[in-house]
C-alpha cells in the first residue's frame, strides 16, 4: 500500500467525522461534569442556542433568503439549512392543524454516527444541541419557537424526530425615547 | 470463514475475543495469546524494512495442526487475530485481508463512540454484529 | 555415537517396541561391520595395542567402520538357502524384526584374521599351515555369505624398503597360495612405533572391501525383483526397497539410500491398509518416514524433511485403526512428532538455523497434545478394564517375526476379520496395559518440557508460558501439587500483567485446586484472596465458597472444597488440613503484596492536605474498597510510615474497638468489615513529632491483617508507590473513566506524602529606625517584641544578620552590636542572643541593635526572633519552636564631604603661594544627609613647612 | 464617494460607525448622532410601510438630499447597514450586502472575541472593512 | 396609475392638502377558513392585524376588514362580538374573513405628514456634507416619494410609482397651482387646509397631464 | 459532509462556554478540559485516518503524517514548517491557523488566544498518544494568525 492511501479518502468526509467526534468528546465531557442527564440536555441546548445566533448570519449571507412570514416557509428553509450544513435532508411532517407546529425527521443523524449510549443514561438527549441551534437561529429572524426531540434512534426509536413549535413573532426594538 | 476473532489492546490485553463455539474458547484464548509472540516479532521486523512488510496485515503467523492463525496490527498498535481451520483450504489470502479490513473498520467505529473508553473491553452491538459476519455461523 | 564395539552388542532377542517406538538399529548411524579375528585381547599386550589402535577414538575423519571382535568359535548367523523362485512364497509381513540387527551388527562385510607371523619365523611352515586352517574355518563359518576375507600378519620387525626383501616376497606369495588368498587381501602389520599409521592404511583397505560387499548385496536383492509380482508380493516391494536403502546407508551412500527409502515408502502407500494390518503399516511407515526425514536433514534439505513429515502425518492422521484402541493411534502420532522433533533438534545441533515459526518446539508441542489426547482416550476407553485376560494374548510379543503385528495373530495378512474372541481378549490386554502400565503424565510432561526449552530458545515467551500452564495442569493430574503450584504461580504473573482475565481466572482455578488438595495454607489463602476479586471470571457462588473457605482457614478450620465438581478423597484431604492447621505448628504469618495480584480489596491513601502546621493534627485518609462477594472482616489496619515512629499511632485493631493511638475513625462505623463494592474510609489524625518540623511525612505502605498473629494471618499490603493495581491500569488518561460508580473511587488521587511546616508565630515583631544609614556610624535599630501568644513563651532569641544573598564584600563591611555593649563590644558580623528567657503573655521587650557599615550601597538586614512555646493540642502539651522574621533594606551614604581652598589675605582664592607670605586656608564641610550632624571634634594637622601665624587657631564654628 | 457607514443591530445598538470622506460633523456627540440616526431610520421604516400603496418587501431603500444619498440595507436578522454616499452613487445596497457577507459574517460572526450586540472593537474587522470599502468603485468615484 | 398621492405640508408641518389617486387599487382578500385558523392575528394600533402565517394573498400587516360579511370595527364586529372570541370558538367555522391592506384615515395622514416634516429636517441635520437640503427623493421598492420645499418652507410631496418620471416638473406645477389658486384666493388663510374648487380641478388636470407625459417619456 | 462553519462555531462555542466566568473552575482547569476534549477527538480521529496507512517507520515519519494528512483533514491545510532537535522536541508552525485567522492579525486579543489553542493541543496529543507517542503539546502565538505548536515527546 502506498502513501497515496490517504488522498483517496475524501477530506470533507473526514471533516464531518472530525465534527462528529468533537461533538462526541464535548458531550462526554459535559456528561462527566454534570452527571445528571437533564442538566446535560440543558447545557447542550444552551450551547446550541449560542451557535444558532451566529450560524443564522452565515446562512442568510450565503443564501440571501429573506424573512419568512409563514411557518411552512420556515420549515423549507430549515430543511435547506440541514442540507447545507449537515448534508442531510430531513423530511418535514406531522403538521399541527393550526399549522404552528411540525416535525423534522432525521433518517440518519451524522451526530450519532458512532454513538452507543452508556448504561443508565436513557434521559440523555444526545443531539439536543440541534434544538438549541434552531431556537437561536430563528430567534434572530424574529421567530420565537420551541424545539425539542420527541424520538431518538439512540434510544431505539425508528427515527430521530425534532419537533418545532411557533410561539410568537418578535418585533424590532423601538429606538429609545420614541413611541 | 474464521473460527475465532480477537482484538488485542496496545498493552497486549484482550479487548474482545469471540469463538464459534464456547467449548473451545479456552484453547483459542491460549492460541491467540501465544500468537502475540510472532506478532511482536513481525512488527519489529516490519518497522525496519520498507514497502510490503510495512503494511498492517501481517499474514499467516503460524500454522498449528488444525488451524491457521493470521495477524494484523493497526498503526495504533491494536492487534487483530483471526483463526481459520486449516481444512478450510478454499480461503485465499485476499479473503483474509477482507476479514481484517472489515474488522478494522468495525473497530475504529467502536473507538469513535464517545462513550467508549479505549483499552476497555469492547461491548458494542454494532461491532458484535460485524464480527458475526466474519465468524462461521453454526 | 555408535562407534565403540561393545555398545553394539545387542541381545539376540528383540526388545519389546511399544507403538511408534523405533528400534535402536534404525536410529543409530549404520556402519559397515568388520569382524576381527585372531586377536587375543586383553591377554596379549601387542594384540590389545592393535585392537585399540582400531577401536579407540574413532573421530569422524576415520573410515566409518564398526569393528567387532570375534572370539574363537563364534558362530555367524547362517545365511538362508537361496530361494530359487518366489512363486509359492506369500510374505507374512513387511519387515522382519531381526533383519536390521543382523545387518547392522552381526553379518560382517569384511572378516579380518590377524596372525602373528614374521617372514623369518623359525616355525614358518607350521604357522603357514595353521594360518591357512584358520582361514578355512572362517570361510566355512561364513558359508553362503559374500563377506570379504582378509589376512593381516602381525610382525615384530619392520619391513625393509619395498622389493629389497626377497624372502618376504617369496614367502608372501607362498602364503597366499596356501591360504587361497588374493595378494591384495594379505597385509602385514608391524607393531612398531608407526602402528597407528599402518592401522589407518588397513582401515582404508577394509572400507574398500565393505563397499564392494554392500554393493554386491544390494545387487542381489535387486535381482529378486523380476521374480516378484504386484499382487502377492506387494509387501516385498516395500521390504526390498527398504533393505536396499539400508544397505546403501551401510555403504555410506546416503543419496541412493534416500532414493530407495522414498521408493519403499511409495510402495507402502500402495499396500491396502485394513483394520488387520493397519498397525503394521503405520509402524513401518513410521520407520521409513523416520529414515527419510533423517537423511533429508543430513543432506541439509530441512524443507524436504518437513514436507515429507507433513505428508506422512496428513496421510495417517485419519487412519485411526480400531476405535477401542484409538489411544494407540494418538500414541503413534505423538511418537511421530516427538521423533521428528528430535531429528530437527539434532539437525539444529549440527548447525541448521531454525526460526521463530519453524523450530522443533512446535513438534514437541504437537507430540505433547497427542499424548494428552492419548491420555484422555485411555481414560475414556480403559477405565472399566479391571483384570488382565488369561491366557495372555500378548504371549510371545517379544519375539515377533515382523514389526507391528499383533501377537495373537502374527503374520496374518488376511483381509477377512479375525476371530473376534481372540481379538477382544487382545484388545482388553492392550487396554489393560495402557491403563495400568503407562504413566501418561511423565510422557506428556517430558514432551512439554522439551517444547518449553525450544520456545524459550526461539523467542516464544507466551507460547512457552502456555506450555508451562499445560505442564502445571499435568502435574495437577498426576497429583504433584507442589510442582504444579510452582509452575502456575510462575506464569500467573505474566498473564496478570497482560490482563488476560479469562486465562488468569482459568489458571487461578487450577492453582487454587492444587493449593486445596495439598492443604498448602499460604497458597490457598493467597490464591483464594485473588480468586474472589470481582475481576476474576467465576460464579459468585464459587467465590463465596472460596471466601468462606479463607475465613475458615484463618480461624483454623478446614475449608470446604473450593470449587464444585472436585472429586476428592475427603478423609485424605481433611487429614492433610488437620496437619497443616494443627495448633502445635508455628503460627503462620505472611504478606500478600496487593500491588502484584488482582486485588480483592483496593486501597487509596491520602493526606487531606499537602502541608500541615506543626501544632495541628496531621489527617490521613485510607479508603478501602472490597471487590469480593462477601463482607470481608479484618483484624487490623496499620499504616507503615517511612518514619516508623508514627506506625503505632495509626493502627486500628479489632480488640480495641476504640482505636489505638489518637486515631479517630470518621468512617461510618468502627467495625473492621468491608462490604462488597462499598468504599470505606478510615481517618487517622496525629501530631507530627517536633523533629519532623520542616520534613516530609511519607506513607510507605498500608496493610490490613486477616486472622490472628497467634495462629495464622495474612497481611494484605499496598505499597504507596505504584499502587495502581493491574486490573485498574488503563492506557487512557485516568480522568477519561468518567462514567459509572467506579469513578468516585478511581478519581481519588493518591497523596502519600505531606510536609510539616513550622507553627504560625503569634509573637509580634516591629522594627523602628531612621534611614539613611551613614557610613561608619553606629546605626541604631529598635526592635520591639511583644508576646501575643496566649501562653508565655521561653528562650526568646534575637538574630540579626545580613540577608543570605549579601555578597562577601558587603559582609566584610557590616557589623552589628547590641544594647549596652554599644561602646565596649567589638562589633561582630552577626548577632544571635537570647534576649529573654521568658515572656509572659502580652509582655513586651524592646532591644537596641547597632549596625556599623563601612562601605556604600544598599543592603538587606534580616531580623529574626525565635522562641519556644508549649501549646495545648487536645489536652496534650506540645513544645513548638516558632520563628518570626522581618527584612529591612537600607541605603548607606557618606555623612559629609569637605573641600579645602587657598585664599590670600584678601580672601581671594589663589592657586600659588609665596614663601613667607601668610595665607588663609578655608575648609568647607558639607553635610550630605537630610539629618543634622553635630561635629564632635575637628583638627587640622599641617605639614612642618607650614605654620599658623596666630598662636591659637580657632575655627569660626566655635563662635 | 463614500462618507460614512453605520451598523445597527436589531435592538438599535450601534455596532460600528466609521467615516471616510465626511465633510461635515453634525455637531453632536457620536452617541447622540447614532441615536438620532437609528431613530430616523426607524421612523422612515414605519413611515414607508404606512404610506406605501401596496405591501412592500424591502421597503425603504434610500433617500437623497441635494448633497448626499443615504443608503439603507437591512438583513432579515435585523442588522441595519446605513451608508451615506454622494448623490450619484448606485448599487450601494449591493455593496452593503457584500460588506455583510464578506466582512461582517467573516470577522464578526466568526470571531469569538466579538460579543454580538455590542459595539465592535476588533481591529481585524476594522481593517478588513476599510480595505473592502476603499476597494469599491463607489469609494473613489465623485460626481 | 403612476401618481399615487399628493401631500402639501405647511411650514409648521401641518398637512394642508392631501389627495389620493382614486383609482389606485384596493388590496383585499376574502377567504373561507376551517378551524383552526392557520393565521396568527394580533391587535395592533386599533386593528386586528396579521402577524404571521401569510398565505395566498393575505400578507403580514393586513388587517381583518370583515368577518362573514359584517365589517370590523377595532377588535369587534358591529354587533359588539370580539373577533378573537369568535375565532377561538370552533362552532363558528367554517368562517369567511376579509383581509386587506389598511387604508390610511385622515388622522394617520396628518401624523405621516408631520412625521415626514421632522424626517426632512433630521436628514439635513445628519448630512455629512455642508448645507444639505432635506429629503428630496425617498425610494422604496413599491414607490418613490418626491418632495419640493419652497423658500417659504411649504412642502409639496408626491408619492408615485417608482417608474414614474417628470415628477420634479409636476411639483413645480403644483406649486404654481398652489400660488395661483390657493394663495391668491382671498378666503384662504395660510397654514390652513386648502379648500377650493379651482385648486382641485387644476391639480387634477396637472396630475393627468403628468401621468400621460411622464409615462410617455418613460 | 458537515460544513466547516459548523465545526468552527462548535469549537468557538465550546471554548467560550467552558470559559464561562460563572463557572467555578479556574482558568487552568478549563484549559485542561478543552485539552481533554481535544485529546479524545484526536485519539479517536487518528484511529480512522491511519486505517489505510502503512506502518510508520519512526517518530519523524509519524510527525510528518500529523503535519500533512492529519492537519489538512482538520484545518484544510498542511503545517507550514516542522522543526525538530532530534531529541524528541518538534515545533509545528502554522502561518494561518484556522482558529485565529478570523480572530486577529495584530496583538489585539493576544491574551485570549491560549484558549483557542487548547483544543488543538489536545487533538495533537491525543493523536500522537494513540500512535504510541506520549508527549506534552503546548502552543504559543506571537503574531496571529501565526501559531507554533511544540511537541515534547516523553521517553519512558
Amino acid at each position: 500500500m502506498s502513501r497515496q492511501g490517504m488522498r483517496s479518502t475524501d477530506p470533507k468526509k473526514v471533516n464531518s467525522e472530525l465534527f462528529t467526534l468533537t461533538y462526541g468528546a464535548l458531550v462526554a465531557q459535559i456528561l462527566k461534569d454534570y452527571e445528571n442527564d437533564d442538566e446535560v440536555n440543558r447545557q447542550l441546548d444552551r450551547m446550541g442556542y449560542n451557535i444558532g445566533v451566529r450560524l443564522i448570519e452565515d446562512y442568510l449571507a450565503r443564501t440571501g433568503s429573506g424573512r419568512c412570514y409563514d411557518l411552512r416557509d420556515t420549515a423549507d428553509k430549515l430543511q435547506m439549512a440541514f442540507k447545507m450544513y449537515l448534508s442531510i435532508t430531513p423530511s418535514v411532517t406531522n403538521w399541527s392543524p393550526a399549522g404552528d407546529e411540525f416535525s423534522l425527521i432525521l433518517e440518519n443523524n451524522p451526530l450519532t454516527e458512532f454513538v452507543e449510549l452508556p448504561e443508565g443514561h436513557g434521559g440523555l438527549k444526545y443531539s439536543n444541541i440541534l434544538a438549541g441551534v434552531l431556537r437561536g437561529a430563528l430567534e434572530m429572524v424574529q421567530l420565537e419557537v420551541a424545539a425539542w426531540f420527541v424520538q431518538d434512534q439512540l434510544a431505539g426509536d425508528s427515527c430521530t424526530e425534532l419537533r418545532v413549535k411557533f410561539l410568537k413573532r418578535l418585533e424590532d426594538a423601538m429606538p429609545v425615547g420614541e413611541d | 470463514m474464521a473460527v475465532a476473532v480477537a482484538v488485542i489492546g496496545k498493552e497486549n490485553s484482550p479487548l474482545y475475543v469471540r469463538t464459534v463455539n464456547p467449548s473451545s474458547e479456552l484453547k483459542f484464548m491460549y492460541t491467540i495469546h501465544a500468537s502475540l509472540d510472532v506478532v511482536e516479532e513481525k512488527v519489529i521486523v516490519g518497522k525496519k524494512s520498507s514497502g510490503e512488510l510495512r503494511e498492517l496485515y501481517l499474514g499467516l503467523l503460524y500454522p498449528t495442526e488444525d488451524y491457521k492463525v493470521y495477524g494484523y496490527v493497526t498503526n495504533t498498535r491494536i492487534k487483530f487475530i483471526i483463526i481459520v481451520e486449516s481444512s478450510y483450504t478454499t480461503l485465499r489470502d485476499n479473503d483474509i485481508r477482507q476479514m481484517f479490513r472489515k474488522l478494522h473498520n468495525a473497530y475504529s467505529d467502536v473507538v469513535c463512540n464517545p462513550f467508549y473508553v479505549p483499552g476497555d473491553t469492547i461491548c458494542s452491538k454494532q461491532f458484535e454484529s460485524s464480527v458475526k459476519g466474519i465468524l462461521i455461523q453454526e | 555415537m555408535e562407534f565403540a564395539v561393545d555398545k553394539n552388542v545387542k541381545p539376540k532377542r528383540m526388545a519389546i517396541l511399544s507403538i511408534g517406538d523405533l528400534p535402536s538399529e534404525l536410529t543409530c548411524r549404520p556402519l559397515a561391520v568388520v569382524a576381527v579375528l585372531g586377536l587375543d585381547v586383553p591377554t596379549n599386550p601387542v594384540h590389545t595395542a592393535v585392537w585399540e589402535s582400531f577401536t579407540l577414538n574413532r573421530k569422524p575423519d576415520r573410515a566409518p567402520l564398526n569393528f567387532k571382535h570375534i572370539k574363537e568359535g563364534h558362530e555367524f548367523p547362517k545365511a538362508k538357502p537361496k530361494r530359487s523362485s518366489y512363486e509359492w512364497h506369500v510374505p507374512k509381513g513387511l519387515l522382519k524384526t531381526n533383519w536390521l540387527h543382523k545387518h547392522a551388527s552381526e553379518v560382517p562385510a569384511v572378516a579380518v584374521l590377524f596372525y602373528d607371523l614374521d617372514w623369518d619365523d623359525l616355525l614358518w611352515n607350521e604357522k603357514r599351515v595353521d594360518c591357512a586352517n584358520k582361514l578355512e574355518n572362517l570361510r566355512t563359518n561364513l558359508q553362503g555369505r559374500n563377506t570379504k576375507i582378509a589376512l593381516v600378519l602381525v610382525q615384530r620387525n619392520p619391513p625393509l624398503p619395498g622389493g629389497e626383501d626377497m624372502l618376504a616376497t617369496e614367502r608372501a606369495a607362498a602364503l597366499c597360495s596356501t591360504c587361497e588368498l588374493a595378494a591384495k587381501s594379505l597385509f602385514v602389520l608391524p607393531h612398531s612405533d608407526h602402528l597407528f599409521g599402518y592401522t589407518l592404511r588397513l582401515e582404508k583397505a577394509f572400507y574398500e572391501f565393505s563397499q564392494g560387499y554392500y554393493h554386491h548385496e544390494t545387487r542381489k536383492i535387486k535381482s529378486h525383483r523380476d521374480h516378484l509380482n504386484k499382487t502377492t508380493h506387494q509387501l516385498l516391494f516395500v521390504r526390498h526397497q527398504f533393505k536396499i536403502g539400508f544397505l546403501n546407508e551401510l555403504k555410506q551412500d546416503i543419496i541412493t539410500a534416500l532414493k530407495h527409502y522414498k521408493q519403499s515408502y511409495a510402495n507402502l502407500m500402495e499396500v491396502r491398509a485394513s483394520a488387520a494390518n493397519m498397525l503394521e503399516v503405520k509402524t513401518v511407515a513410521g520407520f521409513i518416514n523416520y529414515k527419510l526425514c533423517r537423511l533429508s536433514f543430513l543432506l541439509n534439505t530441512p524443507l524436504d524433511a518437513i514436507s515429507q513429515f507433513r505428508k506422512h502425518i496428513d496421510i495417517f492422521k485419519s487412519k485411526t485403526g480400531p476405535a477401542e484402541l484409538s489411544f494407540e493411534h494418538s500414541s503413534w502420532l505423538s511418537k511421530q512428532f516427538s521423533h521428528f522433533g528430535d531429528l530437527f533438534d539434532d539437525a539444529v545441533k549440527q548447525g541448521l538455523a531454525a526460526t521463530q515459526t519453524k523450530h522443533p518446539g512446535f513438534y514437541f508441542q504437537q507430540a505433547a497434545s497427542h499424548a494428552i489426547m492419548r491420555k484422555e482416550l485411555c481414560f475414556s476407553l480403559c477405565q472399566n478394564v479391571m483384570e488382565y485376560p488369561s491366557p495372555d494374548p500378548l504371549e510371545g510379543v517379544e519375539d515377533m517375526e515382523f514389526f507391528g503385528q499383533r501377537p495373537w495373530r502374527p503374520g496374518s495378512q488376511s483381509i477377512e476379520p479375525p476371530d473376534p474372541q481372540r481379538e477382544n481378549k487382545g484388545i482388553q490386554a492392550l487396554q489393560y496395559k495402557e491403563a495400568y502400565t503407562v504413566n501418561h503424565s511423565t510422557i506428556i510432561i517430558s514432551l512439554l518440557s522439551s517444547a518449553v526449552s525450544q520456545f524459550k530458545k526461539y523467542r516464544g515467551p507466551r507460547m512457552r508460558r502456555h506450555l508451562m500452564v499445560q505442564m502445571g495442569e499435568e502435574y495437577f493430574y498426576s497429583r504433584e501439587y507442589n510442582k504444579a503450584l510452582a509452575l502456575l504461580g510462575h506464569v500467573l504473573w505474566d498473564y496478570r500483567s497482560e490482563r488476560w482475565q479469562y486465562l488468569v481466572s482459568n489458571i487461578l482455578t487450577t492453582a487454587l485446586r492444587c493449593a486445596y488438595l495439598s492443604a498448602s495454607v499460604q497458597d490457598f489463602l493467597t490464591l483464594g484472596l485473588e480468586f474472589i476479586s470481582n475481576w476474576i471470571q467465576s460464579g459468585t457462588e464459587e467465590k463465596s465458597v472460596v471466601q468462606n473457605g479463607i475465613q475458615k482457614v484463618l480461624e483454623g478450620n478446614i475449608p470446604p472444597p473450593p470449587l464444585p465438581g472436585m472429586t476428592v478423597d475427603k478423609e485424605e484431604i481433611e487429614e492433610l488440613w488437620q496437619k497443616a492447621l494443627s495448633v502445635s505448628n508455628e503460627p503462620l504469618i505472611f504478606t500478600v503484596e496487593m500491588g502484584s495480584i488482582i486485588p480483592c480489596v483496593e486501597c487509596r491513601m491520602r493526606f487531606v492536605s499537602r502541608t500541615f502546621s506543626a501544632d495541628e493534627r496531621v489527617v490521613l485518609q485510607i479508603h478501602l474498597r472490597a471487590k469480593c462477594p462477601q463482607p470481608l472482616k479484618f483484624s487490623k489496619l496499620s499504616i507503615l510510615f517511612t518514619n516508623q515512629h508514627y506506625n503505632e499511632q495509626c493502627e486500628i485493631s479489632d480488640e480495641t474497638s476504640e482505636i489505638l493511638g489518637e486515631a479517630r475513625n470518621i468512617g461510618n462505623s468502627t467495625s473492621l468489615v468491608l462490604y462488597p463494592q462499598k468504599t470505606k474510609m478510615f481517618t487517622f489524625s496525629f501530631l507530627a513529632s517536633v523533629s519532623d518540623v520542616g520534613q516530609d511525612i511519607t506513607v510507605s505502605a498500608v496493610a490490613i491483617q486477616l486472622g490472628k498473629e497467634t495462629r495464622c494471618c495474612a497481611i494484605l499490603r499496598w505499597p504507596a508507590a505504584g499502587n495502581e493495581s493491574i486490573a485498574s491500569r488503563l492506557p487512557w488518561s485516568s480522568n477519561m473513566t468518567g462514567l459509572g460508580d467506579e469513578s468516585s473511587f478511581t478519581q481519588l488521587e493518591i497523596q502519600p506524602t505531606t510536609k510539616i511546616i513550622p507553627r504560625q508565630p503569634q509573637l509580634s515583631l516591629s522594627i523602628e529606625h531612621q534611614p539613611p544609614v551613614l557610613m561608619h556610624e553606629l546605626y541604631c535599630i529598635h526592635v520591639k517584641i511583644e508576646n501575643k501568644e496566649i501562653n508565655s513563651v521561653s528562650n526568646v532569641r534575637l538574630l540579626v544578620d545580613l540577608d543570605e544573598e549579601a555578597e562577601d564584600i558587603v559582609r566584610q563591611h557590616t557589623s552589628f552590636s547590641r544594647g549596652e555593649e554599644k561602646v565596649s563590644s567589638l562589633p561582630i558580623p552577626c548577632l544571635d542572643d537570647v534576649v529573654a528567657d521568658q515572656l509572659l503573655p502580652g509582655e513586651k521587650i524592646s532591644e537596641e541593635v547597632f549596625m556599623k557599615v563601612n562601605n556604600l550601597g544598599s543592603r538587606i538586614i534580616l531580623i529574626k526572633v525565635t522562641y519556644d512555646i508549649e501549646v495545648e493540642v487536645d489536652n496534650k502539651t506540645l513544645l513548638c519552636h516558632c520563628t518570626r522574621e522581618e527584612k529591612l533594606e537600607v541605603d548607606t551614604m557618606e555623612p559629609f564631604i569637605f573641600s579645602v581652598n587657598l585664599l590670600n589675605m584678601k580672601c581671594e582664592s589663589v592657586q600659588k603661594l609665596r614663601a613667607e607670605e601668610p595665607f588663609l586656608l578655608q575648609v568647607d564641610v558639607i553635610s550630605n544627609t537630610s539629618l543634622a550632624l553635630s561635629i564632635e571634634k575637628r583638627m587640622l594637622d599641617l605639614c612642618p613647612e607650614v605654620k599658623t601665624t596666630d598662636e591659637d587657631v580657632v575655627s569660626n564654628l566655635e563662635e | 464617494m463614500i462618507y460614512n457607514l453605520y451598523i445597527f443591530d436589531q435592538n438599535g445598538t450601534c455596532l460600528y460607525y466609521h467615516e471616510w470622506n465626511r465633510k461635515r460633523s453634525s455637531g453632536m456627540s457620536n452617541e447622540e448622532e447614532t441615536k438620532l440616526m437609528y431613530g430616523m431610520i426607524f421612523s422612515i421604516k414605519s413611515f414607508v410601510s404606512k404610506i406605501s400603496p401596496t405591501d412592500c418587501k424591502d421597503g425603504f431603500m434610500n433617500f437623497k438630499t441635494n448633497k448626499y444619498k443615504l443608503n439603507f440595507y437591512e438583513t432579515p436578522s435585523g442588522l441595519k447597514f446605513i451608508m451615506n454616499t454622494d448623490v450619484g452613487a448606485t448599487d450601494v445596497r449591493a455593496l452593503l450586502h457584500e460588506i455583510y457577507r464578506q466582512v461582517y459574517v467573516e470577522y464578526v460572526v466568526k470571531n469569538p472575541e466579538v460579543l454580538l450586540g455590542h459595539s465592535i472593537s476588533s481591529e481585524l474587522f476594522k481593517k478588513k472593512l476599510d480595505e473592502f470599502v476603499q476597494s469599491s468603485s463607489i469609494y473613489s468615484k465623485v460626481f | 396609475m403612476a401618481i399615487i398621492s399628493v401631500y402639501i405640508v405647511s411650514k409648521a408641518g401641518g398637512l394642508i392638502y392631501q389627495y389620493d389617486n382614486p383609482n389606485s387599487p384596493k388590496i383585499e382578500v376574502e377567504k373561507t377558513f376551517s378551524y383552526p385558523l392557520e393565521i396568527s392575528l394580533d391587535y395592533q394600533n386599533k386593528k386586528v392585524t396579521v402577524v404571521f402565517g401569510q398565505r395566498d394573498g393575505i400578507r403580514v400587516g393586513h388587517t381583518v376588514l370583515a368577518v362573514n360579511g359584517n365589517p370590523v370595527n377595532g377588535r369587534q364586529l358591529e354587533d359588539g362580538q370580539d373577533i378573537f372570541e369568535i375565532l377561538k370558538n370552533e362552532e363558528n367555522f367554517p368562517i369567511s374573513i376579509k383581509f386587506g391592506r389598511p387604508k390610511l384615515n385622515t388622522n394617520e395622514k396628518i401624523v405621516l405628514a408631520s412625521m415626514f416634516h421632522s424626517l426632512f429636517a433630521i436628514a439635513s441635520q445628519l448630512s455629512p456634507e455642508h448645507k444639505s437640503s432635506g429629503i428630496e427623493v425617498l425610494e422604496a421598492d413599491t414607490f418613490k416619494l418626491f418632495c419640493f420645499q419652497t423658500v417659504t418652507g411649504i412642502k409639496f410631496m408626491v408619492v408615485a410609482d417608482p417608474k414614474q418620471a417628470g415628477i420634479e416638473g409636476l411639483l413645480r406645477k403644483i406649486y404654481e397651482i398652489y400660488s395661483d389658486f390657493a394663495l391668491k384666493n382671498p378666503f384662504y388663510s395660510l397654514e390652513m387646509p386648502i379648500r377650493c374648487e379651482l385648486f382641485d380641478t387644476n391639480l387634477q388636470a396637472a396630475l393627468e397631464q403628468a401621468e400621460k407625459s411622464g409615462l410617455s417619456n418613460v | 459532509m458537515a460544513d466547516d462553519v459548523l465545526f468552527e462555531l462548535l469549537h468557538m462555542e465550546m471554548t467560550i462556554s467552558i470559559f464561562q466566568p460563572d463557572q467555578s473552575e479556574s482558568k487552568r482547569s478549563s484549559i485542561s478540559k478543552l485539552e481533554q476534549i481535544g485529546f479524545c477527538t484526536g485519539y479517536r480521529l487518528v484511529e480512522r485516518l491511519t486505517k489505510d496507512w502503512p506502518r510508520f517507520k519512526d517518530e519523524l515519519d509519524t510527525m510528518k503524517f500529523i503535519c500533512k494528512e492529519f492537519w489538512s483533514c482538520i484545518y484544510k491545510k498542511q503545517i507550514d514548517n516542522l522543526r525538530t532537535n532530534h531529541q524528541g522536541v518538534y515545533v509545528l508552525q502554522d502561518n494561518r491557523f484556522r482558529f485565529l485567522t478570523q480572530l486577529s492579525q495584530s496583538k489585539q486579543y493576544i491574551e485570549a488566544t491560549p484558549k483557542y489553542l487548547a483544543f488543538t493541543c489536545g487533538v495533537v496529543r491525543g493523536a500522537l498518544s494513540n500512535l504510541g507517542i506520549t508527549c506534552i503539546v503546548t502552543a504559543e502565538v506571537f503574531s496571529p494568525p501565526t501559531c507554533k505548536f511544540q511537541v515534547q515527546v516523553q521517553r519512558i
